[in-house]
C-alpha cells in the first residue's frame, strides 16, 4: 500500500477542519488560537508532501514561511490578549460585544 | 366698414373691462351707464351693418390677427360678417342693449353692481366672437367664452350655495358638450386641413359620409351642452339662481340658441347628411314636448319660463334638423324678442314680490303691475303664437316645414306641444296676474318697476309684436347664405285648415288656462290635494327625475369613486409599493442586522459557513463537470 | 554538489525594491531616533512620516517612468513583479498614506500618537502593502500582507479603548482564520501547477487546459474567502462595521482604502486570468458575490445609527461595487476600478477626516456613540460650512454628478454595459440609489433638523487643528473639482493598466 | 459676450451665490432679486438675439471635459428650451422677490440661485453627461427646500422626492452609457454629445430596451402615473417658492427630455410604445383628476392637477407630429406659468391662515376679492378656457394626439371636464357660500409684494392664450426640425407612416455614416 | 511499508492530537496536546525528507511558540478548567465536517495533470538544509527579508500591546488629567 499525495493531502485536509471546529467552538481566546495553528500546521503537512511528489523546494519554503507567520501572529495575538486581560480580566469572546449591528 | 365690425365687437369688452375697474369699489351708477351705452354703440354698429349687408349683399370679411400657426394649421382671429351672422349680431345687441339698460335699474340695490356689469359685457363680447368668428377655433372661443360668463353670472350671488352650485353645474355640463365639439374641431382639421368656415365647407363634400357623419354628431353634441338639449338639460332650470336679466339676456335669447347658431352656420355640412339632421329634429321635437311637460306643473316662475326657453329651442332644432335652417334662425329670433320679454318681466314681478317665485303666492298683480301685466301678456301671446304675434310667423312656420317634409310624428309631437305651450304661460300669467291677490297673506306690498326699466322693455314689446313683418325681408337675406327652401303647403285648403286649427288649439289652451287658475279657490298648494299626489305630477314636478338621478348614480358615484382612487389606489396600492419597497428593504436590514451580532464566534462561523457554502457549489459543479457525460446520458435517458 | 549561483547585480533590478525600502528605512529610523531621544512630539514623526513617504512617492514616479519606457519589469530572482498595476496601486496606497498621516496632528490628545512605534508601524505597514501589489508570488503576498496586517492589528489596537482592543482582537481572529484559508488555497494551486507563482500557476493549468477543474475551484473558493475577508465581501465582511468603529475615524478611513487596494490587485491578479480562461463557476460566484456584497451592505447600512458605522457598510458596498471590475475584467473596467479607488480615496478621505475633527473625548449623555447621528442633528445652525462641506462629502460617496466619486460610478458602469453586463450595470445603479438614502439621511439631519441638545457648534470642530482642517479642504478641493482631473487620469491609468496586458 | 451667453446664464446665478454667503442678512433679499432680475434681463437678451428662423441649435459652446471618454461640456438652444430657460430666469427672479418672512432667508435664496444654475444647465446642455449632472444636480437644492422650510411632513416628503427622482434617473445612465457604448461600436469613438447621437440610426430592438431605460428617468421626474406619488408629498409639504419652482420648472425637464432625447433618438421606439405611453397619460389625466377631486388641502388639489395636466403634455409629445409636440411644448411654459401662479395664490392664503384645508375656507370672495379674482383666472386658465394661455397648448396637444388615435384623444379629452369638477369644486369650497370661520371674516386682500407676482403671471396667463405667435413660431420651428429627423431616422413601416414627413430640407441632417451594427 | 506503517500511526496521532487540543476544556491538556501534535508533524516533515522543516517546526513550534503560550496561559491564570458557552455544536460539527467532505472528495481524486516539472528541483545527495538554503538567499531572499521585517512588527506590537505603554489610555484621559500627568511626568523626570 504506497503513500501516495493524496494520502497526505486528506490527511491534512482532516486536520485543518479540526482546526476549524476549533476555531468555530472555543470562546476562550486562548484556545482559539490554538485552533488557528493547527489550520496553519495542517497546511504546513500538504506542502511538504508536495514538495516531496514533485521533488520541488518551493512546498518546503511555503511552509517555511508559514511557520514564520504563525510564530509573528502568535506574539502579536498574544499581545492584545494581554491588553485585554489586563482591562478585563478575561479573554472570554463572549465579553466582547459591544459593538453590534 | 371694419371699423363698424370692431366697434360692433369690442365695445362691449371695453365696457366690460371699464366696469371691472370699479370692480372691487362700491357700487356707481357710471358702471352701469358706460356699458350700456357703450352696448347701443355696438348695436348701433351691428345695424349699421345690417343695412349693408341686407342692402348690398355684400358680406364683410376681416382677419385681425394670427393666433396659432404650427405645422398645417393655421387658425386667425378672423371675422366674418354675413347674412347669418349679422342676424345673430343684431340679436345679440339688442336684447343685450335693452337687458344693460333694464338691469340699471334691476341691479340697483345689489352690492356687485360694477362687477355685474362687468361680467354682463364680458358675456355679450364672447357672444359677438361667437357669432362673428370665421372659423371654428374662433367659435370655440366664444363657446367657452360665454361658458365662463355664464358661471360668472348664474353663481353672481355666490354667498347662495345654490347658485354656487348651479353655477358650477352649468359649467361641467357645457364642458361635457365642449369635449364633443373639441372632438368634432379636431375631425375637421384633420379631414379638411383647415378650421376656416369656407375652406372647411368647401372641402367637406369630398369626404365620406362616415366621416361628415361623426363631425356632424360631435360638433351637434357640443350644440346639444350649449342649448341644453335632452340629456344635458338640467343646468338650465337651474341656472336660473342668477339675477333674472341674465336669465332673460343668457340662458333665453343669446347663449342657449348658440346650438342652434351652430347648427345653422354649419348648413354645409349637415346638408350632406340628412340622417343627422333627422335625428337633430327627432331630438328637438322631443324635447319641446318633455319640456313643456315639466312646465305644466312647475311652481317656480322662472323654471316655467327656462322650461319653454328649453321647448322652444327643441323647436329651432326640430327645424335646422329638417334642413329648415333659415326657419329655425327665424325663430330663434323671434323667440329672442319675447322671450327676454317674458323674462324681463318677471324679473319686475319678482322684485315686486321681494324675490318670491310661486306664482301660487301671487295673484292679482295686474292691478298694481299695469306696464308689467302688459309686457308679459303679449309676450306669452307671442309665444304661444297668436295671429299677428312674432310667434305665430316663427312657430307655425316650424310645424309647416315638419308638415310639409312629411314628418307628421314631428310635427304631430309639436303641435301638441304647442298647445302645451299656451296652457303653461297663461297658467303663469293667470296665476301672477289675476285672480285673489293671495300674496296679501304674506305681508308683501308689490310696487311697480322703475319707469326706465319699462321703457327699456318696450323695444322688445315692439318687436315681439311686429318682428313677423320682417319675414320676406329677412328671407331675401339669409337665403344667400343658407338652403332657400320654401315651405308652403301645397293645397291653400289644408293651409288654412290646419292654420286655424292650430290657432283654434291654442286659443282653447289659453282659454282653459284662465278658467282653471283664475278660479277663487285657487290656494298655495300643500301637497295634499288628490292632482299633487298622483304619479304624473310628482313625475313632472320632480323632472322625470333626472337631476336626482344624476346626482344619485353620476356624481355620487363620481365622488365616491374619487374618494376610492385617492385612499385605496393612490396612497394604498401605488404609493403603498413604492414606500412597501422601501419599508421592505429598511426591515430586511433591521431584521438581517442580527447576524451583526457583535460576537466573534459568530463572524467565525459566517466566514466557515460562507467558504463552505462557495465549496458546496463548487463540488456540484466540479462534479458536474466531471461528470458531464454520464449526466447528460443521464438525462437524454429521462427524457429531457 | 551545489553549484554556486552567478548572479549579477544588474540582473536582479534592485531599484524594483526602492519603493518598498524606503519606508523600511524610514520606520527603522523612526525607532532609531525614539532610541536615543524619547519623548519627542509627534509632529516631528508625522512629517518625518510625510518626507519618507514623498521620496516613496518620488520612487514610484521612476519606477512609472521605466515601466512607461520598458514595459513590464521583474527583479531580485523574478519575485518582484513591477507592472502597470503595481505602479498605479502603490501611488494610491503611498499617496493616500500621505493623505491620512497629518490626521494624526489633533488637537486633542490621544493615545497612539504618542508613541513613535505607531508611526514606524505604519511605515512597515505600507511597505507591506507594496510588496504584496508588486509581486506575483503567492508566498511574498502572503508575507506581505501578514507584515502589514499585523501592524495594522496593533494601529488599531493602540487607539487604547475597550472598542479598539475588541476590533483588534475581532479583526485578528478573523484574519488568522483568513491566513489560514490563504495558505490552504495556495497549497491546492500548488498541489495542482507545483508552482506559486500566479503567471505560472495560470500557464500550467492553460497547459492541462484545466483538467482538475473541481480541484481548481476548491483552490479558488480559499483564496476567495481570504481575500473576501481582505475585501469585506458578504459574508466575509462581518468584521468591517466593527472594526471601524472601534478604530480611530482617522485610520477606519485609512483602512477603507489602502488595504482594500492591495487585495484588489491581487484579486485581479488571481481571478481574472481564470475567468477569462471561462471558468463559469467563479463568474457566476464573483457575480452573487458583488451583487450580494453591494445590496447587503446597503440594506445594513440604511438601519445604522452611527454614522461611522454607515461608513464603515457603504465602504463594504463600494468594495462590492468595484469588485464589479474583477468579474468584469476588461481594460476598461479595471482601469475603472483604479479610477474609481483614487477619486473614492478623496471623497473617504474627507467624510472621515470630518468625523475626526468632531471626534470628542468623553460622550455626552444624549450621545450613544462616536458619531451618533444624532450628534449632527442640525449643524448647519451652528456650523454652516462644515455641514456644507460634510455633505459635499455625501453627495459624493451617493455618487452625485459632478462630485469626485460620480466619475468613477460612470465610467463603471460603462465598462459593465460595454461588456454586456447589462442587469449587472442595472443593480449597480439601484444599489447607487439605495445608498442614497443613508447618506441623505445624514444631510437630512445635519440641514433639516434641530439640534438634540443647543450648542455652539465647538462639537464639530473638537478635534480640529490648521493640517486637520488643510486635508479637509483639500479632499473637498478634490471632491468638487475632481471632473478636471478625470481626464488626466483616466488616460494615465488606462495607459498603465493596459500596457500590464489587463 | 452673446458667444457665452449660455455659460454666463447657467454660472451667473451659482457665482452669485457663492459670493452671496458674504452679504448681510438684511440685504440678501435686495441681493437676490438683483441678481435674479440681471438673469432674467440676460435670458430676455437671449431671445431678442434668438433665430427665429433656425431650427437647429444657437449660440453653442463646446469646451472639453473628459475628451478620452467623450465627455464635453456642450450647451445650446432652441426654440425648444429657450422658452423653458426664460420662464426659469422668470420665476427666480418673482419668486425671490415675493418671499415673505421667513427663517433662514439668506440660505433660502443662495439656495435658490443655485438651483436656478441647475435648471438652465439642464436645458441647454446638449451632452448626455453634463445634462445628467444638471438634471442630479437640481435635486439637491430641492431636497433642502423642502426639508428645511416645509411642513410636518417635510422630511419624508424631500427624501421621497430625492430618492425616487434618483432611482429613475440611475436607469437613465445607464441608457445613455448604453447608447454611448453603440456609439463607441459604431464609429469607435467614445460620444456623449446629444448631436452627434442624432446621427445614430439604431435597431429597433436596442431602441425599444434604451427607450425603456431612459423612460424610467423622464417618468419619475414628469411624474408619469404610476410613478407619481412623490410629488402631492413634494408639494404639499413643500413651502410656497418650493412649489412654485418644481411646477413651473423641475416637472418641465422630464416633459423637455422626452423630446429631447426619446423621441429624436428612438423614433421607432416612440412609435412602438405610443399607445403605452398614451394609456398611461390617459389614466394620469382622469385618475388624478379625480384623485384631486377628492383631495381636502388646496395645495394637493393643484398637485394633482399638475400630474393631470402632465398627461396632456406627455399625450402632446407621443401625437409625434409637429401640431402635438408644438402644443406641449407649449403646454408646458403654459402650465408652468399657470401651475406656477396657482402656488403662488395657495402660498398667499397660507401665509394669513397656516392652513391648507379648504374646509377652513368658504365666502373667501367677498373677504379677498382681488384674491379671488386672480385665483379664478388662473383657475380658468388651469381648466383650458380659450385665450388663456393653456388653451393653446391642450388643443394643439389634443389636436396633434387626435391624428394618432380618435378613442384615446377622446379619453384624454375628459381632461377639460374633470379639470372644471375638481377645479370648480374646490373654488367653489374656497371662495363661494358665507364665511363662516371667524378668522377669516377680517383676512387681508393681497399684499404689493404678492401682486408684484401676481400680476405679470396674469398677464402672461392672457397675453399668451390671446397672441401665442411670439413663442409658436420659434417652437414650431425647432419642432419641425425634430419631427423631420424622427421621420428620416425611422426605420419600420409603421414609423414611418405615424411621423409625418414634413418634407422641408431643414439641413440639419446629415446621413449618418455610422449606422450601429 | 514502513512508510505506510509511520504515516498511518502519525496520522493518527496528530488528529487525535489536534482533535483533543480543540476539544478539551481543561487548557494545560489543549496546550499539551497542541504541543505533542506539532512534534507528530514535524515526524511527517522528516519522512517528506524536509529535514530543515522539521527542524524548524521543532524549534519554532514546540520551543517558541509552546513557551509564549504557556507564558500566555500562566499570566491568563486559565490552567484550571475552562468554561465555554457552547452554542449550537450541530453549525460546528456540521460546517466543519461538510468542508472536510467536500474537499475530501475532490482531493482525493488523483490529480489529472501530473506532468509537472519542479522548478526549484531537489539535488540528489545535497542535504536538505544546504538545498534550502540555496534557494532561500536566492529566489526567496525578498520574502526572508520581508519576513524579518514582519517579525520586527510582530515585536514591536508584542513590547507595545503588552508592556506599560498601554496602561494608561490617553486617549480616554480628558484634558486636565492630561496636564496633571504631564506635570507629574516633568517632576519624575527633571
Amino acid at each position: 500500500m504506497e503513500i501516495g499525495l493524496n494520502h497526505y493531502l486528506v490527511l491534512s485536509t482532516i486536520l485543518f477542519a479540526i482546526g476549524l471546529v476549533g476555531v468555530m467552538r472555543r470562546k476562550n481566546l486562548l484556545m482559539l488560537f490554538f485552533a488557528t495553528e493547527i489550520l496553519l500546521n495542517s497546511v504546513n503537512i500538504s506542502f511538504a508532501a508536495i514538495s516531496h511528489y514533485y521533488g520541488d523546494l518551493t512546498g518546503q519554503m511555503f511552509a517555511f514561511f508559514v511557520i514564520a507567520i504563525a510564530a509573528s501572529e502568535v506574539a502579536v495575538g498574544l499581545g492584545l490578549l494581554i491588553v485585554w486581560h489586563k482591562k478585563h480580566n478575561n479573554i472570554d469572546l463572549d465579553n466582547m460585544s459591544s459593538m453590534r449591528g | 366698414m371694419e371699423l363698424f365690425l370692431y366697434t360692433a365687437l369690442f365695445s362691449p369688452l371695453v365696457g366690460s373691462l371699464f366696469a371691472a375697474l370699479f370692480g372691487a369699489s362700491p357700487k356707481t351708477k357710471i358702471a352701469g351707464i358706460v356699458p350700456s351705452a357703450l352696448l347701443g354703440v355696438s348695436l348701433i354698429s351691428s345695424t349699421i351693418l345690417l343695412i349693408l349687408v341686407f342692402t348690398t349683399g355684400h358680406t364683410l370679411h376681416v382677419e385681425m390677427m394670427t393666433w396659432m400657426a404650427t405645422g398645417d394649421l393655421y387658425i386667425p382671429f378672423g371675422f366674418v360678417v354675413d347674412q347669418v351672422s349679422v342676424v345673430m349680431m343684431m340679436v345679440v345687441t339688442l336684447v343685450s342693449t335693452v337687458v344693460h339698460v333694464y338691469a340699471v335699474g334691476y341691479m340697483d340695490h345689489d352690492k356687485g353692481f360694477n362687477r355685474f356689469f362687468s361680467y354682463l359685457s364680458a358675456f355679450v363680447f364672447s357672444m359677438m366672437i361667437l357669432v362673428m368668428s370665421d372659423n371654428f377655433a374662433g367659435l370655440f372661443i366664444g363657446w367657452e367664452g360665454v361658458g365662463l360668463c355664464s358661471w360668472l353670472l348664474i353663481g353672481f350671488w355666490y354667498h347662495k350655495e345654490s347658485a354656487s352650485w348651479a353655477a358650477n353645474e352649468a359649467f361641467i355640463m357645457n364642458r361635457i358638450a365642449d369635449l364633443g365639439m373639441l372632438i368634432g374641431i379636431f375631425l375637421v382639421y384633420w379631414n379638411t386641413g383647415t378650421l376656416q368656415y369656407d375652406g372647411a365647407f368647401a372641402a367637406m363634400p369630398s369626404l365620406d359620409t362616415a366621416t361628415l357623419t361623426w363631425i356632424g354628431i360631435f360638433l351637434f353634441i357640443g350644440a346639444m351642452g350649449k342649448s341644453a338639449q335632452f340629456p344635458l338639460h338640467t343646468w338650465l332650470a337651474d341656472a336660473m339662481e342668477g339675477p333674472t336679466p341674465v336669465s332673460a339676456l343668457i340662458h333665453a335669447a343669446t347663449m342657449v340658441t348658440a346650438g342652434v347658431y351652430l347648427v345653422v352656420r354649419s348648413s354645409p355640412l349637415y346638408e350632406l347628411i340628412p340622417n343627422v339632421g333627422l335625428f337633430i329634429a327627432s331630438l328637438g321635437a322631443f324635447v319641446a314636448l318633455f319640456a313643456a311637460s315639466m312646465a305644466l306643473v312647475n311652481r317656480d316662475m322662472k323654471r316655467v319660463i327656462a322650461y319653454s326657453t328649453l321647448s322652444q329651442l327643441g323647436y329651432m332644432f326640430a327645424a335646422a334638423g329638417l334642413g329648415a335652417y333659415w326657419v329655425a334662425l327665424f325663430h330663434l329670433m323671434a323667440h329672442a324678442f319675447f322671450k327676454a320679454l317674458l323674462f324681463l318681466g318677471a324679473g319686475n314681478v319678482m322684485h315686486a314680490m321681494h324675490d318670491e317665485l310661486d306664482p301660487f303666492k301671487m295673484g292679482g298683480l295686474g292691478k298694481v303691475m299695469k306696464g308689467t301685466f302688459v309686457m308679459m301678456t303679449v309676450a306669452s301671446v307671442a309665444l304661444a303664437g297668436i295671429f299677428p304675434l312674432a310667434g305665430f310667423f316663427s312657430k307655425d312656420l316650424i310645424l309647416e316645414v315638419a308638415f310639409v317634409n312629411h314628418h307628421y310624428v314631428i310635427y304631430a309631437v309639436l303641435l301638441f306641444t304647442a298647445a302645451l305651450t299656451a296652457f303653461y304661460s297663461f297658467r303663469l300669467v293667470a296665476l301672477i296676474f289675476h285672480g285673489e291677490e293671495r300674496y296679501k297673506l304674506f305681508g308683501i306690498h308689490p310696487h311697480e318697476a322703475y319707469k326706465f326699466m319699462l321703457v327699456a322693455m318696450s323695444p322688445l314689446l315692439l318687436l315681439a309684436v311686429i318682428a313677423g313683418a320682417f319675414k320676406a325681408g329677412y328671407f331675401d337675406m339669409v337665403t344667400q347664405l343658407l338652403p332657400d327652401t320654401e315651405y308652403h303647403v301645397h293645397s291653400a285648403a289644408t293651409y288654412w285648415i290646419m292654420t286655424i286649427g292650430t290657432q283654434l288649439l291654442v286659443g282653447f289652451a289659453i282659454f282653459y288656462a284662465y278658467k282653471k287658475y283664475t278660479r277663487r279657490d285657487i290656494k298655495v298648494p300643500d301637497g295634499t290635494s288628490k292632482m299633487e299626489n298622483s304619479f304624473a305630477y310628482k313625475l313632472l314636478i320632480n323632472q322625470y327625475y333626472i337631476p336626482y338621478f344624476y346626482e344619485e348614480y353620476i356624481v355620487k358615484a363620481y365622488r365616491e369613486l374619487s374618494e376610492i382612487f385617492w385612499t385605496k389606489i393612490d396612497q394604498k396600492i401605488v404609493d403603498g409599493t413604492v414606500d412597501g419597497i422601501a419599508n421592505i428593504l429598511y426591515k430586511t436590514g433591521n431584521t438581517t442586522r442580527v447576524m451583526q451580532s457583535g460576537n466573534l464566534s459568530t463572524m467565525l462561523k459566517w466566514m466557515v459557513a460562507g467558504t463552505v457554502a462557495l465549496l458546496s457549489l463548487a463540488v456540484v459543479f466540479g462534479l458536474a463537470a466531471r461528470y458531464s457525460g454520464e449526466i447528460k446520458s443521464i438525462l437524454s435517458g429521462l427524457g429531457v | 554538489m551545489l553549484s554556486p549561483i552567478n548572479v549579477s547585480i544588474e540582473s536582479l533590478n534592485l531599484m524594483t525594491l526602492a519603493p518598498m525600502l524606503i519606508p523600511i528605512i524610514g520606520a527603522l529610523l523612526i525607532i532609531v531616533i525614539d532610541l536615543f531621544k524619547s519623548e519627542q512630539d509627534k509632529t516631528l514623526y508625522v512629517m518625518l512620516s510625510l518626507l519618507i513617504l514623498g521620496v516613496d512617492f518620488v520612487a514610484l514616479v521612476d519606477s512609472a517612468g521605466l515601466f512607461l519606457d520598458n514595459g513590464t519589469i521583474t527583479g531580485v530572482f523574478d519575485m518582484m513583479l513591477i507592472d502597470g498595476l503595481a505602479i498605479l496601486s502603490q501611488f494610491i496606497i503611498v499617496g493616500a498614506s500621505m493623505l491620512f498621516i497629518p490626521l494624526a496632528l489633533t488637537h486633542k490628545r490621544f493615545h497612539e500618537f504618542s508613541y513613535p512605534e505607531f508611526f514606524a508601524l505604519f511605515l512597515f505597514m505600507i511597505a507591506g502593502f507594496q510588496f504584496m501589489v508588486a509581486t506575483d508570488n503567492l508566498i511574498l503576498i502572503f508575507v506581505g500582507l501578514e507584515t502589514a496586517s499585523l501592524a495594522l492589528y496593533t494601529l488599531i489596537a493602540m487607539h487604547n479603548r475597550d472598542k479598539s482592543f475588541e476590533a483588534a482582537v475581532k479583526y485578528f481572529t478573523m484574519g488568522a482564520l483568513a491566513a489560514g484559508f490563504f495558505s490552504f488555497g495556495s497549497m491546492v494551486f500548488y498541489a495542482l501547477t507545483g508552482s506559486v507563482e500566479i503567471n505560472q500557476i495560470a500557464a500550467v493549468l492553460e497547459a492541462n487546459n484545466y483538467a482538475d477543474i473541481g480541484f481548481v475551484l476548491v483552490g479558488v473558493v480559499f483564496l476567495l474567502a481570504s481575500f473576501g475577508f481582505k475585501l469585506s465581501m458578504v459574508p466575509f465582511h462581518t468584521w468591517t462595521p466593527d472594526v471601524y468603529e472601534g478604530s480611530s475615524a482617522a485610520l477606519a478611513g485609512y483602512m477603507s482604502i489602502v488595504p482594500k487596494i492591495a487585495a484588489f490587485i491581487v484579486a485581479m491578479r488571481l481571478f481574472e486570468f481564470l475567468i477569462h480562461s471561462g471558468v463559469v463557476w467563479l463568474e457566476v460566484i464573483l457575480y452573487m458575490g458583488v451583487v450580494m456584497t453591494m445590496t447587503m451592505a446597503n440594506i445594513w447600512a440604511l438601519v445604522q445609527t452611527d454614522v461611522k458605522r454607515m461608513l464603515a457598510y457603504s465602504s463594504i458596498s463600494h468594495a462590492g461595487f468595484v469588485m464589479a471590475a474583477i468579474l468584469i475584467g476588461t481594460t476598461q473596467s479595471n482601469s475603472a476600478l483604479f479610477l474609481y479607488w483614487i477619486l473614492f480615496s478623496f471623497t473617504n478621505l474627507g467624510s472621515f477626516s470630518m468625523l475626526w475633527i468632531s471626534r470628542q473625548k468623553n460622550l455626552p449623555a444624549h450621545q450613544q456613540s462616536d458619531h451618533s447621528y444624532d450628534k449632527f442633528a442640525g449643524m448647519v445652525k451652528t456650523s454652516p460650512v462644515a455641514a456644507s462641506i460634510m455633505a459635499l462629502f455625501m453627495l459624493s460617496l451617493a455618487g452625485l454628478p459632478p462630485f469626485a466619486l460620480f466619475w468613477g460610478k460612470l465610467y463603471m458602469l460603462s465598462a459593465a454595459v460595454s461588456s454586456g453586463y447589462t442587469v449587472l450595470a442595472l443593480i449597480m445603479a439601484l444599489n447607487s440609489a439605495i445608498a442614497g438614502y443613508y447618506y441623505l439621511k445624514l444631510i437630512v439631519y445635519m440641514f433639516m433638523k434641530d439640534p438634540v441638545v443647543e450648542n455652539n457648534g465647538h462639537v464639530y470642530s473638537a478635534n480640529a487643528t490648521l493640517p486637520l482642517k488643510t486635508i479637509i479642504g483639500f479632499a473637498a478641493i478634490g471632491t468638487i473639482f475632481a471632473f478636471i482631473a478625470v481626464n488626466q487620469l483616466l488616460e494615465f491609468v488606462t495607459l498603465f493598466v493596459y500596457n500590464s496586458g489587463y | 459676450m452673446l458667444d457665452h451667453i449660455l455659460s454666463i446664464l447657467i454660472f451667473f446665478p451659482a457665482l452669485a451665490a457663492i459670493l452671496g454667503f458674504v452679504v448681510n442678512k438684511n440685504s440678501i433679499r435686495s441681493y437676490g432679486v438683483a441678481v435674479a432680475t440681471v438673469e432674467f434681463l440676460l435670458a430676455l437678451w437671449l431671445w431678442f438675439a434668438f433665430d427665429s428662423n433656425v431650427s437647429g441649435m444657437q449660440f453653442m459652446e463646446q469646451i472639453a471635459l473628459v475628451p478620452a471618454f467623450g465627455i464635453n461640456y456642450i450647451v445650446g438652444v432652441d426654440g425648444i428650451s429657450l422658452f423653458i430657460i426664460i420662464l426659469a430666469a422668470f420665476f427666480t427672479m418673482i419668486g425671490i422677490a415675493s418671499l415673505g418672512e421667513m427663517k433662514d432667508i439668506k440660505n433660502l435664496i443662495i439656495t435658490l440661485l443655485f438651483l436656478q444654475m441647475t435648471m438652465v444647465g439642464v436645458f441647454v446642455a446638449l451632452d448626455a453627461i453634463v445634462f445628467y449632472l444638471f438634471w442630479e444636480l437640481s435635486l439637491v437644492p430641492m431636497l433642502y427646500i423642502i426639508g428645511a422650510w416645509g411642513g410636518p411632513l417635510r422630511i419624508y416628503a424631500s427624501v421621497k422626492f430625492f430618492l425616487y427622482t434618483f432611482t429613475g434617473s440611475l436607469v437613465m445612465l445607464v441608457g445613455m452609457l448604453f447608447m454611448a457604448y453603440f456609439y463607441h461600436q459604431a464609429t469607435g469613438d467614445w460620444s456623449f454629445a446629444l448631436l452627434d447621437w442624432y446621427r445614430l440610426i439604431l435597431p429597433e430592438s436596442f431602441q425599444n430596451w434604451l427607450f425603456v431605460a431612459f423612460f424610467f428617468g423622464f417618468a419619475i421626474k414628469v411624474p408619469m402615473f404610476p410613478f407619481h406619488t412623490w410629488l402631492p408629498y413634494a408639494h404639499g409639504q413643500a413651502p410656497t417658492i418650493g412649489s412654485v419652482i418644481l411646477a413651473a420648472i423641475l416637472l418641465k425637464m422630464g416633459t423637455y427630455a422626452f423630446i429631447r432625447f426619446s423621441l429624436p433618438l428612438f423614433p421607432d421606439a416612440s412609435v412602438y410604445f405610443m399607445y403605452p405611453i398614451a394609456v398611461l397619460a390617459i389614466i394620469m389625466i382622469i385618475y388624478t383628476a379625480m384623485v384631486a377631486y377628492a383631495q381636502k388641502d388646496i395645495k394637493q388639489v393643484v398637485a394633482y392637477s399638475s400630474v393631470s395636466h402632465m398627461g396632456v403634455i406627455i399625450l402632446g409629445t407621443f401625437a409625434l407630429n409637429v401640431e402635438g409636440i408644438t402644443g406641449s411644448i407649449f403646454l408646458m411654459i403654459a402650465h408652468g406659468v399657470v401651475s406656477g401662479a396657482l402656488f403662488f395664490l395657495v402660498g398667499v392664503i397660507y401665509d394669513r391662515r397656516h392652513t391648507k384645508l379648504m374646509s377652513e375656507f368658504g365666502g373667501l370672495a367677498s373677504v379677498m376679492p382681488r384674491y379671488a379674482t386672480i385665483f379664478g383666472i388662473m383657475l380658468m386658465a388651469s381648466v383650458g378656457l380659450p385665450l388663456t394661455i393653456n388653451f393653446v397648448g391642450e388643443f394643439l396637444s389634443l389636436l396633434g394626439f387626435y391624428k394618432q388615435s380618435h378613442i384615446l384623444t377622446l379619453l384624454a379629452g375628459t381632461a377639460i371636464i374633470v379639470g372644471a369638477i375638481y377645479m370648480l369644486s374646490a373654488y367653489k369650497k374656497m371662495f363661494f357660500g358665507v364665511v363662516t370661520k371667524d378668522e377669516n371674516r377680517n383676512l387681508p386682500d393681497v399684499n404689493k409684494k404678492e401682486l408684484f407676482a401676481l400680476i405679470p403671471l396674469t398677464v402672461i396667463t392672457i397675453w399668451l392664450g390671446v397672441y401665442p405667435k411670439p413663442l409658436l413660431e420659434p417652437i414650431n420651428k425647432s419642432v419641425e426640425g425634430i419631427v423631420t429627423l424622427m421621420h428620416e431616422k425611422s426605420i419600420s413601416e409603421e414609423a414611418k407612416l405615424r411621423i409625418p414627413n414634413i418634407n422641408k430640407d431643414m439641413g440639419l441632417i446629415t446621413k449618418s455614416s455610422g449606422e450601429a451594427h | 511499508m514502513f512508510e505506510a506503517i509511520a504515516f498511518y500511526l502519525f496520522a493518527f496521532l496528530t488528529i487525535a492530537m489536534f482533535y483533543v487540543a480543540v476539544t478539551t476544556s481543561q487548557a494545560l491538556y489543549a496546550l499539551s496536546a497542541l504541543a505533542a501534535g506539532m512534534i507528530f508533524i514535524s515526524a511527517f516533515f522528516f519522512i517528506l525528507g524536509a529535514d530543515f522543516l522539521g527542524a524548524v517546526q521543532i524549534v519554532v513550534y514546540s520551543g517558541a511558540v509552546m513557551a509564549l503560550y504557556a507564558f500566555g496561559m500562566m499570566f491568563f491564570d486559565t490552567t484550571r478548567e475552562v468554561k465555554e458557552k457552547q452554542g449550537n455544536k450541530a453549525i460546528v460539527i456540521g460546517l466543519s465536517s461538510l468542508a472536510a467532505l467536500m474537499v475530501v472528495v475532490i482531493v482525493a481524486a488523483p490529480i489529472v495533470g501530473n506532468n509537472i516539472e519542479a522548478i526549484y528541483p531537489m539535488t540528489e545527495g545535497v542535504g536538505n538544509t544546504q538545498e534550502v538554503g540555496m534557494i532561500l538567499f536566492t529566489k526567496y531572499l525578498v520574502p526572508f527579508e520581508v519576513a524579518a521585517v514582519m517579525l520586527l512588527v510582530a515585536m514591536i506590537a508584542g513590547i507595545v500591546l503588552a508592556g506599560k505603554k498601554m496602561d494608561l489610555s490617553l486617549t480616554l484621559m480628558n484634558d486636565t488629567d492630561l496636564m496633571t500627568m504631564k506635570e507629574e511626568d516633568k517632576k519624575v523626570h527633571p
